[in-house]
């Protein structure tokens, strides 16, 4: 309680401030220490926003569980729930542990922190509390990274060839892109920021280095049994629960307006317009989609309309504190158009990612990030636009790259993916003795 | 005694169990499945993909009754459900040997 | 990344400021610089406050979304889902190009405004981002009155109808009536504001308006086949998902926090009185709907509590500002009867509205503008009551009128409803090819 | 409207400030009115904090419905969602009325508060507000406790019994045993507190109180039909929507953001060390939990690992502002094989507690209190060991003892528990005449 | 070789399961079945309109069983799940001409 | 005419669908069902309680059929569905009496 007490007391002290100077604030005020308040005001501003924003991105967890299992079968929804409560777990204590340090720590190479591991850099609760504030932000956005894979290896892969890649991609893949990008936002130090690579809040850095870990998993997993007829054929796979994914789709919208705005990590105005880009990004995206499925498929399809809305909400992160309102919608409906594509040509291909989450993060994370270049409100130019495709190909190589091959090594030891027939009868059954609907029938 | 079994569309269940109360029918039994007849499928979408949808849903309905009642059942259930399109339906007559009714033991005609 | 730099290294300087003046800081610090940092500070927390209750305003389109769709049946749960993804995205679009000029444009004739078009008043991100962040506020208010009317007109309307009606009242139904009464917090000026109406966060200017935009639609639509009997008798046709909609109504009572504290689009001490009277409000509605229910149905029944709460959300809208705790409760509790009574008159008169909305928000929202009055803080006047009064009539003849022309008008030339048989096959098979629960057996 | 555009000026007003002094402020600015005006913003965030804190803990509710749902059979899914609703509304009322005066009030005797009941203490719009906010932020903590026991007793509690326990606990039990603790806070002044004990934001005062009356409720009621083999045998009731659960776990950590660094009421930097110890402590039970349910069933357990995140949240939630992150990792991780251990030790004790409640929320709420002071970061005594351990059996005789006497009067007087048919057929029929599902065939 | 059709209340196939089990019987088919006998639906409200629900759940179990073991079953399900209320169900014997075990071909007798 | 009831693993419905098309079927009617034969069932968990859930989901397939035809549908029932694991189902064969098609009131052999 003692604590409590203190805070209350400053509480109160606040707010009988003005008509009385209290007890125990004897040092005279001045305009200096009036300035000095003012700021430590702001901090506190910042504080507060920087986390909210953090909690809205974390409730993106929830967001990413119901797309995905509402776009998969009802017998692997409790797997989903699991995957995706793990690696935000596993994530929070990998990047405690090391890729917070490697992200964000000291580094003479560019290439990676060495120092700042197990949150070291924090002095106790004396000293500067920004690290805590900063690592909290970061720390929901590496799980996300890391959760946009589950969708695409849903309903075949392993439980624990999962809570290895998910430890991996938190610990090592993602925050050494994110050095790359990001390092200088506390001590680091990217080659990639140097070359003054645009990507605010993360097409590339969280959204493409999700999308080609996915693609990855699903290229090395394959395809779900029945994805693809004898002769080749695309089959339909139809998810269990679309008005779940629905809301799921709501809420990682709702979650974007503390990821984009929140990546300021200053609570000013500047983030009026970050959300007014998201916002009308993502509606544009729905548009597009619809539109385009509607004339593909001769129907307004809900799949692709909801995808269209994380289109949008995808391309826009990179360039959201950078480009006008109206360029946000161009770039969100031109995203809207690439999913739409991007879906059916990853099916094409046979690659089964039941979700999408290749087209929507990867794809799309790409668009982002040459958007963000294209649409600049200072102007764009023949370097702008260098940096911007040197990063998303970076990206691609080093995600890609190091996803397949812990993918694979995965594979040839300790196995990734369950048997054909414990795919049959669910993976929720296989993997955790568990059925998600135990007082319905459940066909498929 | 006799059962007889008829699948119908789901929505005509109501019409058709409105039918039988007329005929003071003493019991039912409905479950849903799924089928083709005549009466083919459709197609659905899924994100860029169709699929044909072939069962389509239907409700079971059993009946088990006097043999001299299954003319006037028949009857009964042709009239309430039948809208003339494909996929009306259809009505199997099968030979039912004993009957129980738990509750009391009575067994056969009693029992129905 | 520079943005995201620049913001940081601010954030660095207001940490370290108090302590040491920062290089870059070169102008000298005065009482009046003091002075205006500290407006500065009070603004950017206006901007923290008024966007987050923005996002939670949004996060109501998932309530309403969810409500809807467990208030009605399996076979239309896609179709709810997706009218309330594009009536956000629709309106948003809508709202930037047309609706937020004419709502908060400057206007000569108090009838509606005619600048602020596009978002054309915004300079660029230098100048002041308060339209921006007013903008975003108010766009998801517009987009609260369109998504009122798809729970009513579910399970049978076109879906091609219910996008350009959704286009219409964001673009001119809404915004019109808005003008009058709340153009002036910007650079309107409306007839009905001018009278000194009082409607704070919108029991009429949204929740009314919305209300009698659905009781047109559904009068238009008639009602879902196998509703009333042969004999006119009212006939249940059960949601399919109940506790979908409890959480929905969770939802929605949370969105109503940002709802009606938001619309101060100041953070200061005043909102805590408008959190207290909101929830009251809500409170006091569920316990007396469900009492009521209790006595006229023999059970606490769960759908009249839901609406209660509902009910008393949308009761204190208008008057969450000027009225006590007190009042609010007692606002809150007429509001639950109210519903009840509302719900069961429309069933009589052979409207058919799947989800209440005309009782919770058409009616209770007029309840609550009356009461605005009524239990004004200040005192009430007839002076005061009739101009709520006034206001809400002007509500009604607008919104019930605009919105009937244009559903005939729809109806007349592309269609409003949906085939009997498509009726009875459901609404997500022939308008969208899909079904929500794909691997259960689903009756109905 | 009037209060609307007093509002807006304001804004505007800030807006514009630094660049001008707008016309209505004719009073000089000196250093001593810049000192008052930083507190008043300060104070203005403290406002924004503390309610957006409260309107994440409120959605609470919504997670403890969706757990509590997920968890018990479709047969009872109204009613879980009827007692989640009514108990916050029910809640809230008496709160108003009486539990926050006999928990905030002026004491002489350290027992319970004799003021501010029916929000007397409250001056007007223009008197201070931060009893409302304080009262906001109480009352959905109050609520907390009093829904905890929904999930302990569901599936076979009459509705009326229901509604007047939840009537009674915030009302009573939780608000005098809160007084002791935290009453200082306001007005009053505990006997616990006053010996220094710890519990920041309710490892004790909320969850274990909840705990301890869902203990009783459990027992009074004793087990649902089927629970317990004729041989004594443990049986599963599997619950019937997993992902429901799941969910609902999701957004329990959400509102868990808001309950621990809330809970300073305060929106300063200290906030930061508490929002990352809340989600590494989550994310350790979480590890745990699943990691043994592993070693203990062979397979990775999800209703376990869901049950380990609540434990690492209830556990951190006492000292979650005075351990560091690491003992929050430790404090977490012992929680989740707490609640493993003790979930299995209630169901052989042949107490039926559907969804873990008492637990997760007593038991880890004991041993987040005790944990509180043996981590504590100033180090720890014989003496702070001995109030922290006071402080749990406290908890534990009051609320058991009182709930238990509560509940056995409730049985003995107008009877507890529905009866054998009425449960086997649903409570949802029984006490609401409705079904969950009805367009689904359900088991069971 | 007859088939045995049962239907009874929900709650008691655990019961029926482990009389059979007792007999022996090497096999069972359960299946969710809507339906009404002597016994009536009651009434539900929904948001302020009362409405009958006709059709109970129940489940029918099925049984394929060697003729002379016929009497024997019946008599193990009337004790398993008879309570003497109205609901209790009711037992249908049909007759059974033939009978395959796809796994090994075996038929009849040997495939029960 | 008879009835075929066949009771199989429910992902073997697709290739049972085309094997009866080849034959030129011209119906059936599918429903979920649950049983246990040799097969039995498994252990599931549920917060720290094993449990057996005894009842396997399978599907039960229906088709009424020309009494010359019962053969040749058994045969392509179990080449369609028959792996050789235990679990693979069973098939019941019961006289049908007689057969109405409830759109045009056609009977028996033409009604099928
Ligand atoms: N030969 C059959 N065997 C089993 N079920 C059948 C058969 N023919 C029809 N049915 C069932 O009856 C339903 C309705 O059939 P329908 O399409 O109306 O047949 P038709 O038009 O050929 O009379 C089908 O969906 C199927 O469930
Ligand atoms: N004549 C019948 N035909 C088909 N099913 C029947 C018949 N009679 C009863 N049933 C089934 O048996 C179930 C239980 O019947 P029940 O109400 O116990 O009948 P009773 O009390 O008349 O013996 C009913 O819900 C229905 O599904
Ligand atoms: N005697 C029986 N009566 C009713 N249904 C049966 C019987 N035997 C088997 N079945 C059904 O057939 C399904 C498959 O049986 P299966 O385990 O393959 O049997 P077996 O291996 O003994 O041939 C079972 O799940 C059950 O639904």
């Amino acid at each position: 309680m003692r604590k409590k007490i203190t805070f209350t007391a400053c509480t109160l002290l606040l707010l009988t401030a003005g008509t009385a100077i209290a007890a125990d604030e004897v040092v005279k005020i001045t305009v200096e220490s009036n300035a000095a308040a003012v700021k430590a005001v702001q901090t506190n501003l910042n504080y507060v926003w920087t986390l909210i924003a953090a909690a809205l991105v974390f409730f993106m967890q929830a967001g990413f569980a119901m797309v995905e299992s509402g776009f998969t079968r009802a017998k692997s929804a409790c797997n989903i729930m699991m995957k995706n409560l793990l690696d935000f777990a596993m994530g929070s204590l990998a990047f405690w542990a090391i890729g917070f340090g490697l992200m964000f720590g000291a580094t003479t190479t560019g290439l990676f922190g060495t120092t700042d591991f197990f949150l070291s850099g924090w002095t106790g609760p004396k000293g500067d509390q920004w690290i805590l504030a900063f690592w909290m932000f970061q720390c929901v956005f590496a799980a996300t990274a890391a959760t946009i894979v589950s969708g695409a290896v849903a309903e075949r892969m392993k439980f624990t060839s999962y809570l290895v890649y998910s430890f991996v991609v938190c610990a090592l893949i993602y925050p050494i892109f994110g050095s790359w990008a990001w390092g200088s936002l506390l001590n680091g130090n990217g080659w990639l920021e140097a070359k003054g690579f645009i990507d605010f809040a993360g097409s590339t850095v969280v959204h493409s280095v999700g999308g080609w870990c996915a693609l990855a998993g699903a290229i090395v997993l394959g395809p779900r049994k029945g994805k693809f007829g004898p002769k080749g054929e695309v089959r339909a796979i139809p998810g269990h629960n679309i008005p779940m994914a629905a809301i799921g789709v709501f809420i990682l919208w709702l979650g974007w307006f503390g990821f984009n705005p929140g990546s300021t990590t200053t609570g000013d105005t500047s983030i009026a317009m970050i959300f007014v880009n998201t916002n009308l990004a993502a509606a544009a995206g729905v548009i597009s989609a619809m539109t385009l499925s509607w004339i593909m498929f001769k129907k307004p399809d809900i799949g692709m309309s909801l995808n269209g809305a994380l289109a949008g909400l995808v391309g826009i992160t990179a360039g959201c504190a950078n480009v006008t309102p109206t360029s946000s919608i161009i770039i969100g409906f031109i995203a809207g158009i690439i999913v739409v594509i991007s879906v059916v040509t990853i099916d094409r291909l046979h690659i089964d990612d039941p979700v999408g989450a290749v087209s929507v993060h990867g794809v799309c994370g790409a668009w982002g990030t040459i958007a963000a270049g294209l649409f600049n409100i200072g102007g764009t130019t023949a370097a702008i636009m260098t940096t911007q495709i040197i990063g998303v190909i970076a990206a691609f190589v080093w995600a890609f790259g190091t996803a397949f091959i812990l993918f694979k090594v995965i594979d040839m030891t300790m196995g990734l993916r369950i048997t054909e027939e414990e795919e049959l009868e669910g993976v929720d059954l296989a993997e955790h003795a568990a059925h998600a609907y135990n007082d319905f029938q459940v066909i498929n | 005694m006799k059962k007889i079994e008829t699948i119908i569309k789901p929505f005509k269940l109501e019409a058709l169990k409105d039918a039988l109360h007329d005929l003071n029918i003493s019991g039912m039994t409905v479950s849903e499945v799924k089928g083709f007849g005549r009466q083919k499928g459709h197609t659905e979408i899924y994100r860029g993909a169709e699929y044909m949808v072939d069962f389509i849903p239907k409700v079971k309905v059993e009946i088990i009754i006097e043999e001299e009642r299954v003319e006037s059942v028949i009857e009964a259930i042709i009239n309430a459900v039948r809208t003339g399109k494909i996929g009306d339906g259809k009505i199997f007559v099968l030979p039912v040997e004993k009957i129980i009714r738990i509750r009391t033991g009575e067994t056969d005609k009693e029992a129905i």
